[in-house]
Parts: structure tokens; C-alpha cells; sequence
């Protein structure tokens, strides 16, 4: 591809210079659409640039300076990302806020950026900031695109998007050469910029800006672009948060360098659509949108006739069974080959048609592990998808599946220009094109997160396998040890456990332990399904979870769970010895779980303590009174008799077969 | 100049050259003006009760004619062929019910219509299918020949004709006055709602409002039979049913009866007297165009009530 | 299962509003039309063309200018028939008035004449509705029939009162009338149908078809939003009529050659209509699939019968020919009361939803 | 920062009057409908008309949009007295309505209803709509943007391709209004635009019926029958009963009218 020459090998080092170039090269190419008015407005490189213009000198115009901060606080608009690169054009730092975040949590973010300006989509927005203007003294203008509901609003520091163009065209109008000042102005800036200050939740207490420099960012970008062959005629659906790095990094940062074309949807809820019309070649989710994507696909075939279901999972079997091999070119019988080409002709192409991924190129997921399952049901219909692990602070990309490598239960190898390693203790340290510059105002922590060599801590444990392929393990402070001092990562054995379908929960204890145990929860609807298949009459949860013949299905899960450990060697010490089903569901009405349904190891440890010394004991079943707190509120009793079980473990695999 | 005399004052002086052939014409035009009727009331029993105009109606008088022709035919007594026809068109109405007008019950009216038109071709298929399609003669015994009153000529069976008219629509309004199927059927016509107070189902009154028009077809079948032959051109002569029914009104029996009466009339006179001038056949269209020009003034008829809107 | 809709998304209105919006849609009408232009004509045999094709065409062109009034502007008509007939007349005493006319445009022309005489039969639907609408249009089929039978001039004069088409050529070619080849005056027909059903489809899809609509789904609503009824009305019996009496001439001109005027009585108005109920009212596809169905239904059912070898007598074949008109008739308005086109939207929805039910 | 509503209403106060109807009578056979009622619109105001049932509100604005021709009484819409003058007519001259029990065209979708809002503001002959592309598909276009900025007003994307006939009530309501904006109004009449609604339905309404007054200026009438939201949606409020005009006001001062709580009580067992 001639054309993303320039992309790769061009000498820009600020996002507005490369929109210059982009107009200049690509200028009648789309840059963004939003679907708005029942159309795809759209508008070319070329008139990316005039409304940044207008904004820009709009901007300018109301005071806006060198250093100045402004928040972008709303849903994905053009309008929006207008003002990351009009804010930059004039040296000023974009600021993106989580639009949903709560006023504390707003004021927090506004007030410690210092921002003077806010760009926001509707009175929603503008409403809480009206709330916290007293708590926010540097904030001097708010910016609104929707004028819904605002018309009377009192509009002494407020302003439409609108106007505020207006005010940059019209000064165009009253003197060309405001163009030319922008662009000396434009031309000022430098890699030494900050490009965006991405606020972190961070997990424990308040969240930090993370500083992202532009020569930087542009560089990261650029590695990435080329990694994936990315290029103008690319389409992407811009749908995730504005304050995400994922979103700053995939549908402006890579977008502006590689010149592809972004669009926005016309809101939350008719995503779906937006994205089947679209059709993008670039897609980027986290592993819980395939998932529901995929719940949604096989409701909905429910419904369907008898034939076509069988006809539907039929295929979705060869599809299984052959499709990874046909996509990376294995020896396959000429057999499944045809069956395939029927399999395509009936049922993939139709199905990516109706979800909208018929033209993807390259897909992405990240964030959480992703069930080996789920993910190989996207490849096997024939979806490039793939993995990547990275950090805000990495901007984004540290590892990622080249095409042709792609493995389920790996992120892949580090990308070009990348430095990883592994602590002692295997937390994964990096070096990398894109790195941060900084905590914004926070030097402690920026210095906590730099190992003394510079490189940064991520705070996550793996360990790279055979083939060089990074794999994830756990938060490295979970990350423990058994009394024989092997490696052992609950969340590891946990995410591996849960992909069973019949296993909802599963909660691993070996820390400074002789072996590794875990407790179950069953999943009441994959479960009792099975149960009516094979008869298995029960009359409430506890029942079902005491079935001997459920034990024994979840022992072969289990069993195959070690298996797979086994074949690996970090992690073959790190084997399921024992395991109980729980006889209650583990819920957050009891503090089992936090509300985000994630298990909460320590209270739990202590709740069920006999049940654990139970489980080290050797013990091959325990009485149990739990406390329980029904819907209804009410507390009672539940006491249960819990069966205990060992499993088989497996020898240390000397090296791993091929990845299948 | 010759042309406007010719149709503007000649006619008149014919009629009053000759008086006596002017009043025959018109009897002549009574006579097929009952006939007409004799159709109409079929149609507006069918409308008064549920609001359907039964374009059906004017293959029910071919097949009812069809079918006692064909029960004569096999040998049977008048009586009985008459009694069997009827039951069979009985079964008729009872079909119909079920098949055509349940499934498209609260269909909009005009729906109907368009079902009839359909069943108009099933039932005249059906019944040239099953008695065959070449023209019957049809003799019940009914008195021809004509005598003298005066100077003028009448026909024994227009006054037939005349006559079972009249005794139709006198049995008609007894039974709408006073059973209780009449009455259900008269609030039928009212309201729907009422209709089921009175304790009647729908779709029954609709069956026998139905084999009502059975029964009048047959009458129409046999007068129509007896003068011309039972021939797939009832079913066209049937056609003149509806201009008839809007002069008179769909609703009112009286008004079937009087506008047929003036529609007969008119286009024999006006064929008598116009017509030749202008080619003849003219009855083929008069009717409809009085019908036309009349709705455009009056588009209830005659004796139809007010259509008011609602907003 | 044949549709791929992911990235075809519309940028502008006009896209939107295409006729086709959906490419797989175009693709198929494109392929449609090229069967219909290549390969019926080369491989069809001359009985085929004239026993089916010509006939169906033709009646599309009808089909349509009913559906105008009935099923876009809801105006019943049981008029069609007289409404054709004022088509043909007109055809044949321009033809033979100048013969040097060229034929093509005499076929448009005699549309104009039938439709001042639509207007003229249409102005009670300024006062009446529905049913009472319909047998007023009788009065134009009655009449309009017995005129051209009675009145000498419109027949030249024939004893007979029969017109028959003298040939003609157009650029040479011979199109009507004795040795005109079966493939010429199919094609001839195939692309005044292509033509016309594109102007509607147009003019459905425009100002007009909308008023018309209105009036047709709540006449007073269409009134507070400023519609003048008077001029719907009689717009919609225009362009009805005008589609019908261009219909009228083909029939005349390219299908039967030679015509008494019981050709186009009350009974030919009644077909026309129940191809648009079987078709589809309101539905410009439906007009077309409601032609080909009705038309080669009669050709199947008389030919069927000796093709199985079932001995059945013609009149026979006729009376069941009746019967299955009538029935279809009912099946369909209480089926499906929108007819094939409709059933083709329900098979169409399925492949695009395709592989799920919904 | 929202300027409170009695801002609004003074200001509109001051408004010229749109439309003055004097003296309305209007019977039918017997029946008196309306009985010598006279009322004005001003320029910008949202004006109620409430009464017990059968007071002869419908009939008032069947009289306001020419459905209805009263015997007796003058109607003066923009400064033009008239009698006797048809719907169509009205229309064109600029008075929008909406019914109780909604009038849409059942058989179109939602953008197709809104579009023959249209109609009368689209020009092209018929020749040029066979045509299509050129004038014709340049007007659409333009009539599209116009229909469409009204579905984003009335947030009802979401439908733009549904037939009418499947929605809901409410959303049948809300089609119909927009239906009747697309006609640009100067006068906007809405019959019970809330009948049948559920709360939250309502307040949308509501809110739309705000919006429209205050963003796009349009004077409106409307009959409800919630004495809340009349209250808090009209600047004046006439109340009719058996035909008779028997308060007129700003909204507190109808309510306090003891002939007003009569007539509501009075009609309590109805």
C-alpha cells in the first residue's frame, strides 16, 4: 500500500500536524461520520480541518492559550475529537472525562487538571457543571455541542459549540491571515507536548493523570499502524469512553496517523445497528461485549425452526472443529474443507452480516482474559481476532498477536520497540515508543510505578511460555506462593476454572499452603440444563450443587483444568489438589462478592473457614451454618453437609505441544 | 336546430299521440322494474344487517335458478324441488358464513365487498359446474299470456311478478317485525353490541339473514327464469341491483321497491323514446348514470339517512 | 442468507431514498431485466410469448393504473374496463386518422384521451366513497361500452362495430399488426412496462403518492393538513386512467389485433382488479407479480388438465377456472390481504434476517 | 438559570392577538354545542381550554379549523375575518392541529406521516416527480432535513421507519405532533394531547409541548383534562361548560373562579 507511506515514515511529532497532512494528503477521503438526522453525516480530511479551524480559532479567540487544560466531557461526537487536536493545535491539553462519572469524581478530576475550559455534549453535562462551579474557581467557560434545552439558559460563561465556530470563521472572514497565525501557532508545537492527560481510576484511592507526550504517542501509534497494515480506507466505530486510553489510542491517536475513517453512533442503544451499518474493519471490544454478543446470537436462534437450529449448530460444529486450521492454512480433509465452504455460504458470512463484522480486518480484545471458547467461536467463523495486553501508561499496546500466531490463552509477544521483562516475583516490567511522561502533579507515585532502571512496573504477573508469547497472570500482589515455593495465581486458575460454563464462580487457595484447593460455585442455568438432559431431579441450588453426578462432571472439568496446567511449566506446580462446591451461591447481599461481582478472597477466607481447614485437613466432607440474607432482606440459616473431593494432578509436561 | 327538437320536444309529442303504448311502456317498465327490486331486497337485507353490500347476490338468484332447474330436471315435484333449493341455500348461507365472512370479520366494510365479488364467481362457477352452463328453460306453471283492460295490454306474469314482490316484502317486514330474529336482526343493523343483548350470536343472525337472501334470490331466480331463461346474464342483470339499491338506499326495503320501480321506468321510457335516437341499448347504461348523477346530489338515496362524519 | 448489509451505509438522503437501497436488491433487478431483455426473447417460444408474456405485460401497465387509485389514493373503480376501451378506440382512430403517426407515441396519446374521460367519471369521488364509488364507476364501464358499440365513427363504421390494428412499423421495424414477430412486440411492451412502472414508483414515492396516501388511509386528516381532496381525488383518476388506456391500446393494438368492443367489458374491469388484490394493493411489485399470476393462471389451468392427462371438457375447465378465481380472491384477502407482494417483503425479511427468525 | 415560566407568559402577554374567535354559536339540529363564545389567542402563548366532558372544547377547535361552520359568530385568524372556509384552506393559512383519538395515516411509516406535513410547502409538478431525480429529488431532500430535524426535536429516531400502525399510543401522540409541526404552524391546536398516557409519557409530552413554544415560538391551544398540567403548561385558560364561556384567565385565577368549581363539581358524577 503506496499510500500509508507517508503514515509510517512522515516526520510529524504532533497530532495537528498530522490533520494537516492528512488534509493534505487524504482530503477528500472521509475522516468521521456520525450517524445523526437517520444519515452518516460525514466529513473528508479537508473539512476535518476547517471545523478544527474554526474551533481552534474560536478558542483562541475566547482566551484560550498556550498550557491551557480543557475537560471533553460526552458521549463519542466529532465535535469532540475536533477538540483534542484544536486544543493541541494551540498547545493546550485535552483533558477526557468520564461522562458518567459522578460530581465527586468529576470535581476531583476538573479541579486537579486545573482545567479553564470544558467542552461538553448536552445539558446533562452542563447541569453538573453548573453544580460544581463553585468548587471549580479556574473553570471560566463552558463549551456545549447540543443546544436542546439551553436555549434559556444564562450564557455569560457558556457557549454553543456552535458559536463558538462561528466566532473562528468569522474572524477567518474578517482577516485571512488567522489562518496562517494558527498554523505558526500549530507549527510551534513539538514532541515535547502533552498530547492528553488520561485520568486512571486507579484501584486504590484517587485516580491519577497520566501524562502522554506526543512525539511519543505519535511514535506508539505509528509501531501499531504498521503492526496491522492500518490504512485511510480503513472504518472503525468509535463507541468506547472518550476518557479510555483504548479510545484516544485506536480512534484518534492510530486514526490521525493512519488516516483511516472513525464513526460515532447515534447512542448507546442503537450500537448494534450502527455498527451492522457501518461494518468496520478495525474493532476493537473487551471479551464481555463478544460474550453478550454471542448470548444474543444463540436467544435468538432459540426461536428458530427446528432445522435451521440443527442446521445452525451443525455447522458451528465444523466450523469448531476445522476453522481455526483453514484460517491459518493446516493440512484439513477435502471433506471438512467443502463442509466449511457450505458452513460459510449458510451460516458464518450471514452471521458476521447480521453482527456487523463481515468486512472486519482486524480485531481486538483486551482488558480481562477471554474465554478460550468465546474467543475461538469468532476465529472459526473466520474474524482475524486477536489479543493485546497493554497499560495507560504504556499507551496502550505492549503485547499483541501477530497475525497467524494467535493463541486464546495468550497476549502474544511484545510489539516492536517494546521492552518487557519480569520481575522476581513475576510482576512485568516495560519499556516502550509510547511510555508516560508522568503523573500529572503527582511525583511520588510517578516515582513508585519507575523501577530504579526506568522502566515501569505494571503491577500485573506473567511469564512468557515457549513460543515467547506473554502470559497474564494475575494482579502481581495476588500473586502468591505455595509452601514449596511455587508460582501460584489464583485469578490464573480461577479465569481457567470459569470458562467451564457450568462453573460460575471459583475462588483458589495455596497461598503458604501445601497445594492448591478451590471452591465452586456451579451456574444454576448451564447446570440445570444439563440436569434435565440427563434427569437429574433437584429442588433448590444446594441440592443440585450436592449431586454427586454434578461433582463428578465438575471433577472432569477440574481434571482437564489440570491438565492444561500441567502443560505448562510455570504453572504446573500450581495444580487443583482438592475441591468443594459451595452450597450456597456466592452472593453480594452477603459480601461474598463486590458489587462489580468480583470475589472477595479475604472475607471469604474467614467465612468459610471451617471449610478450608476442611479442605487441607483431608477431610471428605464438612457440616457447615451459613448465615444467608434473602431478597427480602431477612437473614436465616443455611446449614449443609459439603462433600470434599481430590483430583488427579499430572506430571510436569517436559515442553508443550503445539498450540491447538 | 332538428337535432335539439328531436330530443327535446318530439319524444313528448309521441307520448301524446299515443297514450295507450305510453302507459304500456310504462308497465312494461314497472314490470322489470320489480324484477330489479325483486334482486335489490336481496341485497338490502344482507346491508341492513351487517352492513355488507352482497355483490354476490346476483349469482345466488343465477344459482338458486340453476339449482331448481336442475331438481326439476331430475324428476322432482315442483314442492319439493322448491323446498330442496331452499335448504340448499340454506347450506349456502352456512358456507358462506364460515368460510368468507368469519375469517374476515372485523375486516373493513369495502374488504367485504371485494370478498363477495370473489364468491360471486365461486358460487356461479359452482353452480354452471354443477348444473352446466347452457341456457334452462324454466316453467313452474307460472299463468303467461295477457288480457285487456281498457285498451291496455297487460301480462298476466308481470302481475305474478308484482305481486310475490309484494307478498316478499310484506313477509320480510312481518318477520322483521315480529320474531325475535327479526328484532335481533334490526338491532343488529343498529349496533352490533345491542345485537348480542337481544341474545343472538353474530355469525348466526348472519346466516339467517343470509339464507334470507337465499330465499329472495330464488323468488328473483324463478321470475327472472320464467322471462328470459336461467342464463349466466343474471348474474349481469343482477348488475342493475346496485344502481337500484343507491337510488333507493341500501337500508331501505321500501326504497329498493320504489327505486327499481323508477329505474324499470325510466330506461324503458327513455329506450322507447331516446334511445333509438341514439343507437338504442341505452337501458345498458341509464340506470347507472341516473345512479351516478343522483349520488352526486343526494349520496344517501332516496331514503337512506344522513352519512354524518365525526372528527 | 444472500444479503450482506454490513457497510452499506448511507451517507446522504438521496442514497436513502433510493428505490433499491440495498445493492443485493439492485443486483437482482438488474439480473431480472437482463433475462427479460436476452434471454426470454431468444429462448421463448412464440406461444409462450403471446399466451403469456405479451398478455401479462400489458395487463401490468393496467394493474398499475388501478393500483394508482385503489390501492395508493383507495378509490374502488369498477371502471377499468370502459377506461381501456377509451385507450383502444382512441389508438385505433389515430392510427387510422395518420397513419403516419408513429405508433409508440399514438399509444401514449390515447392515454391522455382516457384520462380526461377518468376525470370526468372520477368527479363523484368528490362526493362518494368506497362501494357507492364503485358502481358509479360502472356507469363509465356501461356506458363507455355501449357508446363505442353503437356510435358507428369509433369503429369507422365496421357493420360489426370491430376494430382491428393495421400494421405498422416503427424505424423500420414492423411492431403491430399482421407480421409483426412475436419478440418485437414483446419487447416493445417489456420496455413501455420498465418505463411506466419506474414513473410511478417515482411518483408513489413523491408528493403526489403521499397525498394520495393520506387521503386514502383518513380523508379529514388529509384535509387539516391542507390537502385539497377534489384535486387528489381526480389526480389519482387521471394517471389511473391514463395508465389504463395506454394499457387499452397495447391490448388491443399488440395482444388481440382485432377487437369487438365485449372485449372490454364489466368482466375484463373485474380481472384487472383482482390482480391487484392478489398482487398487492398499494404496491407497484404487486401489480406486476398480480398480472403474471392471474393472466397465467387461465393459460395452466386449460392446459394443465390435457398436460396431465386428465380428460376434462373446456367448458368444464372454464366453470373450475371461475370457481379457482373467485376462491383465490377470498384466500387472499383473508390470508393475506397484501397480497404477493407482501409475501415476497415477508420471504425477502427472512433472508436478511438470516440465519435468525427475527 | 431556566427563566421561570411567568417570564415567559409576561412576555407573551404583551403579544399580538393571532386569532379572535366573537360570538361562536354553533348547534347541531337541536343541540347547542356552543353558545355566543368568544375568545383570543395571543402571539406566543400556550392557551387551555378545559371543561367537564361535552362542553363543546372539540367542537371550539373543529369550529378554529374549519370542520365545523358555526351559524352565528366570527373567526379571525391573522387579522382575516372568515366564514364558511374549508380544513384545506385553514391549513395553508397556518393552524396546525392534532386529534383526541389520534388521526394518522395508519398505513405509512412515521417519516412518511410527518413528510405529508409537508405537502403543502413542496411544488414540483407531477411530471417532474415521474421524473424524480433533478427538482423533484432535490425538493425531498430538502423537505427530508426539515422532517428530520423534527424527529431529533421529538426524539423519536428510534421508530423513523415504523409504521404507524404498530406503535404505541404514545408514540402514535407524539408522531402526530410531529406530523403537525412539520407543517410550521403559527397556531398549533392539540386535543387532549395526554389522553390515555401513562406518567411518564406525560411529562415528555409536556416537555415537547414547552420546547416547542419556547424554541420554535409556535402559539398553541390545547384541550387536557389534567388540571396539573394545564396549570402548569398555560399562561391563560378559558373553561367552557354546556357550550357556555364561563372563566377566562391566568391559570390561579380560573382555579379560585367559583362558577369554574361548580361546573367541575357539578359534573363530578358524570
Amino acid at each position: 500500500m503506496a499510500q500509508d507511506v507517508p503514515a509510517v515514515a512522515g516526520g510529524e511529532d504532533t497530532f495537528p500536524k498530522l490533520l494537516l497532512r492528512n488534509a493534505r494528503d487524504f482530503t477528500s477521503r472521509p475522516a468521521m461520520r456520525e450517524k445523526d438526522y437517520g444519515i452518516w453525516q460525514s466529513w473528508t480530511w479537508g473539512e476535518a480541518l476547517e471545523e478544527v479551524r474554526a474551533l481552534a480559532i474560536g478558542l483562541a479567540e475566547l482566551g484560550f492559550v498556550r498550557g491551557d487544560k480543557v475537560a471533553i466531557i460526552g458521549a463519542n461526537r466529532p465535535q469532540l475529537y475536533w477538540t483534542f487536536c484544536a486544543a493541541q493545535s494551540l498547545g493546550g491539553v485535552p483533558v477526557p472525562v468520564y461522562k458518567d462519572s459522578v460530581a465527586e469524581e468529576m470535581a476531583f478530576v476538573l479541579d486537579h487538571a486545573e482545567v479553564r475550559f470544558a467542552v461538553v455534549e448536552d445539558q446533562e453535562q452542563v447541569d453538573k457543571l453548573l453544580l460544581l462551579s463553585d468548587r471549580l474557581p479556574k473553570l471560566e467557560h463552558v463549551i456545549y455541542k447540543d443546544e436542546r434545552g439551553l436555549g434559556d439558559y444564562d450564557h455569560t460563561r457558556l457557549h454553543a459549540f456552535a458559536s463558538v465556530q462561528d466566532a473562528g470563521r468569522s474572524a477567518i472572514q474578517k482577516d485571512a491571515s488567522a489562518i496562517a497565525e494558527w498554523e505558526k501557532e500549530l507549527s510551534r508545537g513539538g514532541p515535547d507536548d502533552i498530547s492528553v492527560i488520561l485520568y486512571t481510576s486507579g484501584t486504590t484511592g484517587q485516580s491519577k493523570g497520566v501524562i502522554i507526550g506526543s512525539g511519543r504517542a505519535i511514535a506508539a501509534a505509528r509501531d501499531t499502524v504498521a503492526f496491522d497494515k492500518l490504512n485511510e480506507h480503513d472504518e472503525a466505530l468509535a463507541y468506547l469512553p472518550l476518557a479510555w486510553v483504548g479510545d484516544f489510542y485506536l480512534n484518534f491517536a492510530q486514526a490521525m496517523v493512519a488516516g483511516f475513517c472513525v464513526s460515532c453512533p447515534e447512542s448507546e442503544d442503537t450500537l448494534l445497528q450502527d455498527l451492522r451499518e457501518i461494518g468496520p474493519t478495525f474493532y476493537f471490544a473487551p471479551p464481555r461485549i463478544f460474550e453478550n454478543l454471542l448470548t444474543t446470537v444463540s436467544i435468538r436462534m432459540e426461536d428458530a425452526s427446528a432445522a435451521k437450529r440443527r442446521m445452525f449448530h451443525y455447522f458451528l460444529g465444523v466450523a469448531r472443529r476445522v476453522g481455526e486450521d483453514i484460517l491459518n492454512g493446516r493440512p484439513v480433509p477435502l471433506k471438512d474443507r467443502v463442509l466449511y465452504g457450505i458452513g460459510r455460504w449458510l451460516v458464518y458470512e450471514p452471521l458476521k452480516n447480521v453482527l456487523g463484522f463481515s468486512r472486519v480486518r482486524v480485531a481486538y480484545t483486551a482488558g480481562e482474559a477471554i474465554g478460550p471458547d468465546l474467543f475461538a467461536f469468532y476465529r472459526s467463523l473466520g474474524m482475524n481476532l486477536k489479543q493485546l495486553y497493554g497499560q495507560t501508561e504504556a499507551f496502550l499496546y505492549l503485547t499483541a498477536h501477530p497475525d497467524g500466531q494467535i493463541r486464546a490463552d495468550t497476549v502474544g509477544p511484545p510489539m516492536p520497540n517494546v521492552e518487557l521483562k519480569i520481575a522476581e516475583g513475576g510482576e512485568i516490567l516495560f519499556k516502550c515508543p509510547g511510555m508516560f511522561v508522568g503523573y500529572f502533579r503527582d511525583e511520588g507515585r510517578t516515582r513508585e510505578v519507575l523501577s530504579e532502571d526506568g522502566y515501569v512496573k505494571t503491577g500485573d504477573a506473567g511469564f512468557f511460555d515457549s513460543e515467547g508469547h506473554l502470559r497474564i497472570v494475575d494482579r502481581a500482589k495476588d500473586v502468591g506462593h505455595l509452601n514449596d515455593g511455587t508460582l501460584y495465581a489464583p485469578k490464573y486458575i480461577e479465569n481457567k476454572l470459569k470458562f467451564f460454563p457450568n462453573i460460575r464462580e471459583a475462588v483458589a487457595f495455596g497461598h503458604e499452603r501445601d497445594f492448591v484447593a478451590v471452591f465452586l460455585n456451579i451456574d444454576l442455568n448451564a447446570v440445570s440444563y444439563w440436569a434435565e438432559r440427563n434427569n437429574i431431579s433437584y429442588g433448590s441450588y444446594q441440592e443440585l450443587a450436592a449431586n454427586p453426578k454434578v461433582y463428578d462432571m465438575i471433577e472432569q472439568h477440574i481434571v482437564e483444568t489440570n491438565q492444561d496446567l500441567a502443560s505448562e511449566p510455570e504453572m504446573a506446580g500450581a495444580q487443583i489438589h482438592r475441591f468443594l462446591i459451595l452450597h450456597k451461591e456466592l452472593d453480594p447481599d452477603d459480601g461474598e462478592l463486590t458489587r462489580t461481582q468480583k470475589v472477595r478472597r479475604g472475607y471469604i477466607a474467614e467465612r468459610y473457614q471451617p471449610l478450608i481447614d476442611a479442605l487441607y485437613s483431608g477431610a471428605t466432607s464438612q457440616y457447615i451454618e451459613t448465615e444467608v440474607t434473602f431478597e427480602d432482606g431477612r437473614k436465616g440459616m443455611l446449614r449443609a453437609d459439603v462433600e470434599i473431593r481430590d483430583v488427579k494432578t499430572f506430571p510436569v509436561a517436559k515442553q508443550k505441544e503445539a498450540a491447538e | 336546430m332538428q337535432v335539439l327538437f328531436d330530443f327535446l320536444i318530439g319524444p313528448f309529442f309521441q307520448i301524446f299521440e299515443a297514450p295507450i303504448f305510453f302507459v304500456e311502456v310504462v308497465i312494461g317498465g314497472m314490470a322489470a322494474g320489480i324484477m330489479y327490486a325483486l334482486v335489490a331486497i336481496g341485497f338490502a337485507v344482507i346491508f341492513k344487517a351487517s352492513g355488507i353490500v352482497n355483490f354476490a347476490q346476483g349469482a345466488m338468484v343465477l344459482f338458486a335458478g340453476l339449482t331448481l332447474v336442475g331438481f326439476l330436471q331430475m324428476g322432482a315435484p315442483l314442492w319439493l324441488a322448491l323446498i330442496a333449493t331452499v335448504v340448499v341455500m340454506v347450506a349456502l348461507a352456512y358456507a358462506v358464513e364460515r368460510v368468507v365472512l368469519g375469517p374476515l370479520v372485523n375486516q373493513p366494510l369495502i374488504v367485504l365487498f371485494m370478498a363477495t365479488i370473489g364468491l360471486s364467481f365461486v358460487i356461479e362457477g359452482f353452480g354452471e359446474l354443477a348444473w352446466g352452463s347452457d341456457v334452462h328453460r324454466l316453467d313452474v306453471g307460472l299463468p303467461r299470456g295477457s288480457f285487456f283492460v281498457g285498451d291496455i295490454m297487460i301480462d298476466r306474469f308481470h302481475l305474478v311478478a308484482a305481486g310475490s314482490a309484494g307478498a316478499l316484502v310484506v313477509a320480510i317486514v312481518l318477520f322483521m317485525q315480529y320474531t325475535k330474529f327479526g328484532r335481533a336482526l334490526r338491532a343488529v343493523a343498529d349496533d352490533h353490541q345491542a345485537a348480542l343483548s337481544v341474545g343472538i350470536p353474530l355469525r348466526m343472525i348472519w346466516v339467517i339473514t343470509w339464507s334470507i337472501a337465499g330465499v329472495i334470490a330464488l323468488v328473483a331466480g324463478v321470475m327472472w327464469g320464467t322471462q328470459a331463461g336461467i342464463q349466466f346474464s343474471l348474474v349481469l342483470i343482477a348488475f342493475k341491483a346496485l344502481p337500484v339499491l343507491i337510488l333507493g338506499g341500501f337500508n331501505s326495503i321500501t326504497g329498493a321497491i320504489v327505486a327499481g320501480l323508477i329505474i324499470g321506468v325510466g330506461e324503458t321510457v327513455f329506450e322507447v323514446y331516446w334511445g333509438q335516437m341514439m343507437g338504442g341499448a341505452t337501458e345498458n347504461w341509464f340506470a347507472y348514470v341516473v345512479a351516478m348523477i343522483f349520488l352526486f346530489f343526494r349520496p344517501q338515496g332516496l331514503f337512506g339517512e344522513r352519512i354524518i362524519e365525526r372528527v | 442468507m444472500f444479503y450482506r448489509e454490513a457497510g452499506q451505509f448511507k451517507t446522504s438522503y438521496a442514497a436513502d431514498q433510493a428505490i433499491f437501497p440495498i445493492l443485493q436488491d439492485r443486483l437482482f433487478v438488474i439480473a431480472v431485466l437482463a433475462v427479460a431483455y436476452l434471454v426470454i426473447p431468444f429462448i421463448s417460444t412464440p406461444y409462450f410469448l403471446v399466451t403469456i408474456m405479451i398478455p401479462s405485460l400489458i395487463f401490468c401497465i393496467a394493474a398499475l393504473g388501478l393500483n394508482v387509485l385503489t390501492g395508493y389514493a383507495g378509490q374502488l373503480s369498477l371502471g377499468t374496463g370502459g377506461f381501456m376501451a377509451v385507450g383502444a378506440y382512441a389508438t385505433f382512430k389515430m392510427t387510422t386518422m395518420f397513419p403516419e403517426l408513429n405508433i409508440v407515441i399514438v399509444f401514449l396519446l390515447s392515454g391522455v384521451f382516457a384520462a380526461a374521460v377518468g376525470v370526468l367519471f372520477g368527479l363523484p369521488s368528490l362526493r362518494i366513497k368506497g362501494f357507492y364509488l364503485a358502481v358509479a364507476t360502472l356507469a363509465a364501464q356501461f356506458f363507455l361500452i355501449w357508446l363505442f358499440n353503437r356510435v358507428g365513427w369509433f369503429s369507422n363504421y365496421d357493420p360489426s362495430g370491430t376494430i382491428s390494428m393495421p400494421p405498422r412499423d416503427v424505424f423500420g421495424i414492423r411492431v403491430v399488426g399482421s407480421g409483426a414477430a412475436p419478440e418485437v412486440r414483446y419487447l416493445m411492451v417489456l420496455t413501455l412496462v420498465v418505463v411506466f412502472c419506474l414513473l410511478v414508483k417515482n411518483l408513489v414515492r413523491s408528493r403526489m403518492g403521499r397525498t394520495w396516501m393520506a387521503v386514502r388511509d383518513m380523508d379529514i386528516a388529509a384535509e387539516i393538513i391542507g390537502i385539497r381532496l377534489m384535486w387528489a381525488k381526480l389526480s389519482a383518476f387521471a394517471i389511473s386512467s391514463y395508465l389504463c388506456g395506454v394499457a387499452g391500446g397495447l391490448y388491443f393494438a399488440v395482444y388481440l389485433r382485432t377487437v369487438e368492443t365485449i372485449a372490454f367489458d364489466v368482466v375484463l374491469s373485474f380481472v384487472v382488479l383482482f390482480m391487484i388484490i392478489v398482487g398487492g394493493l398499494g404496491s407497484v411489485l404487486g401489480s406486476i407479480l398480480g398480472a403474471f399470476f392471474i393472466t397465467a393462471i387461465p393459460v395452466i389451468l386449460t392446459r394443465a388438465p390435457h398436460d396431465l392427462g386428465i380428460p376434462i371438457s373446456v367448458d368444464m375447465a372454464q366453470h373450475l377456472e371461475v370457481i379457482i378465481f373467485g376462491s383465490l380472491i377470498i384466500f387472499f384477502l383473508i390470508v393475506e390481504p397484501h397480497g404477493l407482494a407482501r409475501l415476497w417483503q415477508i420471504a425477502k425479511e427472512k433472508l436478511r434476517r438470516w440465519p435468525f427468525p427475527y | 438559570m431556566r427563566a421561570p415560566a411567568t417570564e415567559a407568559a409576561n412576555a407573551t402577554e404583551t403579544g399580538k392577538t393571532v386569532l379572535s374567535a366573537e360570538n361562536i354559536s354553533l348547534t347541531f339540529g337541536g343541540l347547542k354545542a356552543l353558545r355566543d363564545v368568544s375568545f383570543d389567542v395571543k402571539k406566543g402563548e400556550i392557551r387551555a381550554i378545559i371543561g367537564p366532558n361535552g362542553a363543546g372544547k372539540t367542537s371550539m377547535l373543529n369550529c378554529i379549523n374549519g370542520f365545523y361552520h358555526p351559524q352565528e359568530g366570527t373567526i379571525t385568524f391573522k387579522g382575516v375575518a372568515r366564514r364558511r372556509a374549508r380544513p384545506d384552506r385553514i391549513a395553508r393559512q397556518g393552524i396546525a392541529r392534532t386529534f383526541q383519538n389520534v388521526a394518522l395515516f395508519k398505513g405509512m411509516s412515521t417519516l412518511d406521516n410527518i413528510m405529508t406535513g409537508r405537502l403543502t410547502k413542496m411544488h414540483t409538478n407531477f411530471l417532474l416527480q415521474a421524473i424524480y431525480w433533478g427538482p423533484n429529488q432535490r425538493e425531498e431532500i430538502a423537505h427530508r432535513e426539515v422532517c428530520e430535524r423534527i424527529i431529533d426535536f421529538l426524539e423519536i429516531e428510534h421508530i423513523r421507519n415504523t409504521p404507524v400502525g404498530r406503535l404505541p399510543y404514545g408514540l402514535q401522540k407524539r408522531v402526530e405532533l410531529a406530523r403537525a409541526l412539520a407543517m410550521e404552524p403559527d397556531l398549533l391546536l392539540l386535543d387532549e394531547p395526554m389522553a390515555g398516557m401513562n406518567l411518564e409519557e406525560k411529562q415528555d409530552m409536556c416537555r415537547f409541548i414547552l420546547d416547542t413554544n419556547h424554541q420554535l415560538g409556535t402559539t398553541i391551544v390545547l384541550i387536557e383534562h389534567d388540571m396539573g398540567v394545564v396549570m402548569d403548561l398555560s399562561d391563560r385558560v378559558a373553561v367552557l361548560d354546556y357550550g357556555n364561556l364561563i372563566a377566562d384567565g391566568r391559570p390561579d385565577d380560573v382555579q379560585s373562579d367559583q362558577r369554574v368549581i361548580d361546573a367541575y363539581l357539578g359534573v363530578s358524577h358524570q
